[in-house]
């Protein structure tokens, strides 16, 4: 990954798409003041990222699940709440929008590839962050999940705004949720577009007709695919 | 030239002074004479020559006469009987230190002091207290380990220790320029056990009877050997303690061993073996011993002397005094 | 049938039964098998290795002063066993969390339990006596080291995701370590539990032997000094037991805390 | 910028010379510290604890008999701890693979453990006599134990989603153990050679004590029959300086064995 | 999940589809032989799984990488080789194939989370085995990738019938790839259609104009979302 300068609008919404391997966890990472950048910066509103970090704004949905294995569901969601003595979103309430009541008693290995996410989805917003970086949290879901969490997310967004940055392999989730879609390209990864989505949020699935989605979706994919027709 | 007779002999211990004799009689060729070879094996921590002697994994054993006597009475004995002395009496004794000047205590002294004992000797105390008709409870006593610092740290009075053993380490340390405050100028004195309390046959010889009854030539010819060996060291002592300097895997050096002759020889003679011959031992004292241990509940029943000790393989060597 | 699918532990009932005879029976088994094996194979006579009947019935018939003594030693060993437990988690975590006093620490700490017991022994009995906390200490001494190797490679085994969450949540060390890294060592840990509280009686039996006048290890000093190899025989039979226990505790503390064990696949 | 980034362990070169610099200096610093220290705290005159000085000057002036007996003490704790991994890790092997053997052969591997040493180095001197054999038999004893519990524990630490490709592959539990179970457990294996590595020399140590007329174990039973507590010391030392570096060589090989160090996050 | 009897014929292409938690993975399993079903029987062609998994005819794409982590990419695809005995697919042609030529000597914790899927799957099937079982393999794949692995695939299909059980969440896939779509419902999870996809294979993406696909992908949604409107 060369230089990049990455600075993102408090109550922004951010997506990244690009082909795997070129660097989005490593910016996100960035972001989540994980790893130092040798060289750039990354900015979050006006904060570095480790005053976010110190401040306990930040919520990280990593790519692969980070619970702990000997906690139940439940147990996992309450202990980000806990530990950052935030009580944030109501525990039960998440799972239950998640589609987990029946399984918030479950231990992570007596969880679906599927359950698992949305546990670990729930474990990383359950404090209520500022500042919400995920990576491809619904990529073990089924289309209508995936559609169902989206416009809850939308929902919450709504609520309680907050700042996003939004790792995802799926190009129409990407410009039905954000503000701006960064595209990367592969080796060298670096951000090769900065599209700006202007239908304001919350978007409801509708918006998949609305010329500006089909639009931008074509353009990112003309971005990522090179000059390849464009396929659902 | 005839093929020599290998004999083994278990020690105790490491080979140190206190079997002089052993060496002695193998450096002077006592033991060839009679057409052996003695191979001396170290005892230590793990290795007590009673087994390895009742295992038959040597001819001879060298060690304190009680350990005979418990050995043989065990539930499950070893098939051992002690065959002479090299020491007549056991050289354990109450140790203070005092000036150089001052009278050799006494038993009674022991009263209103600490003694410092090790964890199987309180039986040994309690015992000299009674025969000189001292209360037992006006001693205190401290368990401490074999060594004297205890008492060269005045954490106690007196320390049971062998008058042949820890008594060179206060000496030597009294004589260092950075001595401790309670040592320094100060030499031992000591109350011995033997005098006040019993005769124990220390550096006894032994073998079973297996090899008694089997070899009996053989146990006369070590026990002559033993005994010239013996005779020597007293009456050539300064060239026996060269040759002992000089023997194979021996710890301790000339000085030491002038040390050790002066304390050590007086201890290996009596009037039995004035009458009899060096290495005789007396059944009388083993008798007592039995009844000492007996009292003590470390065996469960007294036997004739005879099944503990025999003095049939005594050469009759005599010193020439 | 997702139970039954994910069940791999279902047996039948036959196979229940055996084992609970298996673990009732084996350990005898097991303990005299290996016992007669010794006493054919090596040849020596019972005033060495005494045959199990006369070492039975020294446990049976004449526990009496066996027993008076066992409490001291239980003692000695349990609380060396707790400080032992103390000082290699306190040291293990020290270590990981400061390395430079890695390099200050160890060099210490391995000279420290290189001290030949002898030479340890009398330093300890000059200083403190014979006392309980002599041979606390010496336990200590001994069992520290296993729980501090195992404890630090545990602190090191934690799933590195979760490290981050820790991180991106700015969670205090503290609570990191109680609630994470803690729990992620536990297999590491309970097996230096394994190791050292299997091994604390016979610790304590040989500090005993050394240095105190009560305890096992004085009934063994007492018992070699009288030949009665049976009873030096009946006290390990009855510290190998005791061990034994210990033993099969610490592998159930492990099932009931231990985490990996629900992850694991039975075969 | 991706290497920088996830290359956490670069160091300033100031800081790298510093590490170098501890390396070097924090042993010597860490033992002779705390042996002051103990000394200052103890009040014991140097008849018991004797100064670090006198020592160093046996080492330095008087070490031909030390030298000499350092030779069969390295061997037999060679031999020793090559046979207690040898023994604990086929032990651990057995004990997974067929789960009944593990309650016939523990009560046995745990009584074996707590035979007093005295008891078994008089049963091992006379079956065995003053032989390296007997010496490497009280190793292996004493060695076992953590090696097989630490195996066991890695054996059961493989992840289950691996074990089931391997069963997908119907590959030979041969191989499985070798390339699947053993690369797994080595963070649990390696701590157990931290373990019972560094202690061998000490152990080796005490059989030597207890049954040996050579190495540096008959050299400090002659040496405390000689009350040189000096030269008592000075085999102590050589004794925890040889185990450091066993240690240190120990980690050494983790850090190139280990895949467990290469998922570690450095902090 | 109730009693499912499942029999796969060979050389067949069947497609598992159905919400997240409704059982996939534990067919899947079952069809591995990993697990015993407790009722219902499972066969593959006319075998039941143990015969096959046996005869080391099996290959499984795990939907939790299975990699060693001490191996490096290349090292453990060959892996599969060495433990089969079966030299199979050429590991370099595999990752090259892949888009992994640059990354072939990387240990997993150095990968991507989509290129550890991707040297999972090429380990997986490194033996060339028969019978492929597949869970969620793509997921973590960009569009692009996803697109070319499944052709890639195809061709592979067409060189070597095997015989085929994918689970995907991916309804365009799932009939674009398989011969039949097996449709699972939530809880209790079974099969509530069994929909065969009759224009012959291997098919070209012009398939997704094709007046079946559309009404398969429609009949499809159908079952998994309801009477909701399907979408992209
Ligand atoms: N811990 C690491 N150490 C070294 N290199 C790494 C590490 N993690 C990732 N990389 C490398 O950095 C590059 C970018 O990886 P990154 O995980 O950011 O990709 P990504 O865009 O998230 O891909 P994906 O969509 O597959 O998750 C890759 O070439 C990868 O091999
Ligand atoms: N090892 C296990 N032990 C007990 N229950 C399990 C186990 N694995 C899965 N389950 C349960 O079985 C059900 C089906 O799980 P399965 O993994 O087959 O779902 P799936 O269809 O693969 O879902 P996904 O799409 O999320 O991967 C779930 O309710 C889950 O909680
Ligand atoms: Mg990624
Ligand atoms: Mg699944």
């Amino acid at each position: 990954m060369s230089e990049t300068d990455l600075s993102i609008g408090a109550g922004q919404f951010v997506a990244l798409v690009g082909p795997s391997g070129c660097g989005k966890t490593t910016l996100l990472r960035l972001t989540a003041d994980l790893d130092q950048p040798s060289t750039g910066q990354v900015a979050i509103g006006d904060m570095p990222p480790s005053a976010a970090r110190k401040q306990r704004r930040l919520g990280l949905v990593s790519q692969r699940p980070a619970v702990l294995p000997w906690k139940r569901a439940i147990d996992d969601v309450r202990f980000t709440q806990v530990c950052t003595g935030k009580s944030g979103l109501s525990a039960e309430d998440l799972l239950r929008d998640f589609g987990l009541a029946q399984h918030e008693k479950k231990l992570p290995h007596h969880l679906s590839g599927g359950m698992l996410q949305r546990v670990n989805f729930a474990s990383a917003i359950a404090h209520d962050p500022d500042v919400l970086l995920m990576d491809e949290p619904f990529s073990a879901l089924d289309e209508m999940k995936r559609e169902e969490l989206g416009l809850w997310l939308g929902k919450v967004l709504a609520e309680r705004p907050k700042t996003v940055l939004f790792v995802t392999h799926h190009v129409d989730e990407a410009v039905l949720l954000a503000d701006r879609v960064l595209v990367f390209s592969a080796s060298p990864g670096r951000i090769v577009a900065d599209i700006p989505v202007t239908t304001p949020r919350p978007r409801t699935a509708a918006f998949r007709t609305h010329p500006e989605f089909v639009e931008l979706t074509n353009q990112v994919r003309g971005l990522l695919f090179g000059k390849q027709e464009a396929h659902a | 030239q005839p093929k020599l007779e290998e004999v083994k002999v278990a020690l105790f211990w490491l080979r140190n002074g206190e079997v002089s004799s052993l060496m002695v009689a193998d450096a002077k060729g006592y033991f060839a004479e009679q057409g052996l070879k003695v191979t001396l094996v170290d005892g230590g921590p793990g290795r007590n020559p009673v087994p390895v002697v009742g295992a038959g994994q040597a001819d001879f054993g060298v060690a304190p006469g009680s350990e005979v006597v418990r050995a043989r009475l065990a539930p499950a004995p070893v098939d051992v009987v002690a065959i002479g002395s090299m020491e007549q009496v056991m050289p354990l004794a109450y140790i203070k230190l005092g000036n150089p000047g001052d009278p050799d205590p006494t038993p009674k002294d022991l009263e209103g002091k600490t003694v410092g004992i090790q964890a199987p000797g309180k039986f040994f105390l309690e015992s000299m207290l009674k025969r000189n008709n001292i209360d037992p409870s006006k001693v205190k006593t401290s368990i401490v380990l074999g060594t004297p610092e205890p008492l060269m740290v005045g954490k106690v009075d007196y320390f049971a220790g062998f008058l042949t053993n820890q008594t060179y380490q206060i000496e030597q340390e009294a004589l260092k320029p950075n001595a401790p405050p309670a040592v320094k100028g100060k030499t031992w004195k000591a109350i011995p056990f033997y005098k006040y309390g019993l005769a124990m046959p220390t550096n006894v010889v032994f073998a079973t009877n297996k090899t008694l009854k089997e070899r009996p030539e053989t146990v006369r010819k070590f026990m002559r050997a033993l005994a010239m060996g013996m005779k020597f060291d007293h009456e050539n002592t300064a060239e026996a303690i060269k040759l002992v300097d000089a023997y194979p895997a021996q710890l301790e050096r000339a000085d030491k061993l002038a040390w050790r002759a002066k304390i050590q020889h007086p201890l290996e003679v009596n009037s039995g073996t004035q009458a009899n011959g060096l290495l005789w031992t007396d059944p009388k004292v083993w008798t007592e011993m039995m009844d000492f241990y007996k009292e003590a509940g470390e065996i469960n029943r007294v036997v004739p002397a005879s099944e503990v000790m025999t003095n049939a393989f005594n050469a009759g060597i005599k010193l020439a005094k | 049938m997702s139970q039954a699918t994910h069940n791999n532990e279902a047996r039948r009932p036959g196979m229940r039964a055996l084992a609970i005879a298996g673990r009732v029976l084996f350990p005898p088994l097991s303990i005299f098998g290996f016992w007669y094996l010794a006493v054919a194979f090596l040849g020596l006579p019972d005033f060495v290795i005494p045959r199990p009947g006369a070492v039975l019935s020294v446990l049976i018939n004449e526990n009496h002063f066996i027993l008076e003594n066992l409490w001291p030693t239980l003692q000695a060993a349990a609380l060396g066993y707790l400080l032992a437990n103390v000082v290699g988690i306190a040291l293990a975590v020290i270590v990981t969390s400061v390395p430079f006093l890695n390099q200050l620490l160890m060099p210490a700490a391995i000279t420290l339990r290189n001290v030949p017991y002898v030479a340890l022994a009398t330093v300890l009995a000059l200083a403190i006596g014979d006392t309980m906390l002599s041979k606390v200490l010496i336990l200590t001494i001994a069992g520290f080291f296993p729980v501090m190797v195992n404890t630090v490679r545990g602190i090191q085994s934690v799933d590195s995701v979760v490290l981050d969450r820790m991180r991106i949540l700015d969670v205090s060390p503290w609570r990191v370590f109680w609630q994470v890294r803690l729990p992620y060592s536990l297999p590491f840990i309970m097996a230096a539990q394994e190791i050292v509280g299997s091994a604390s009686i016979s610790i304590a039996i040989a500090a005993e032997w050394m240095l105190s006048s009560s305890g096992l290890g004085y009934v063994i000093n007492r018992a070699m000094s009288q030949y009665r190899g049976d009873e030096v025989y009946a006290v390990a039979l009855l510290a190998a037991l005791i061990s034994y226990v210990v033993y099969l505790l610490i592998q159930y503390a492990s099932r009931k805390l231990d985490w990996l064990g629900k992850t694991r696949p039975t075969k």
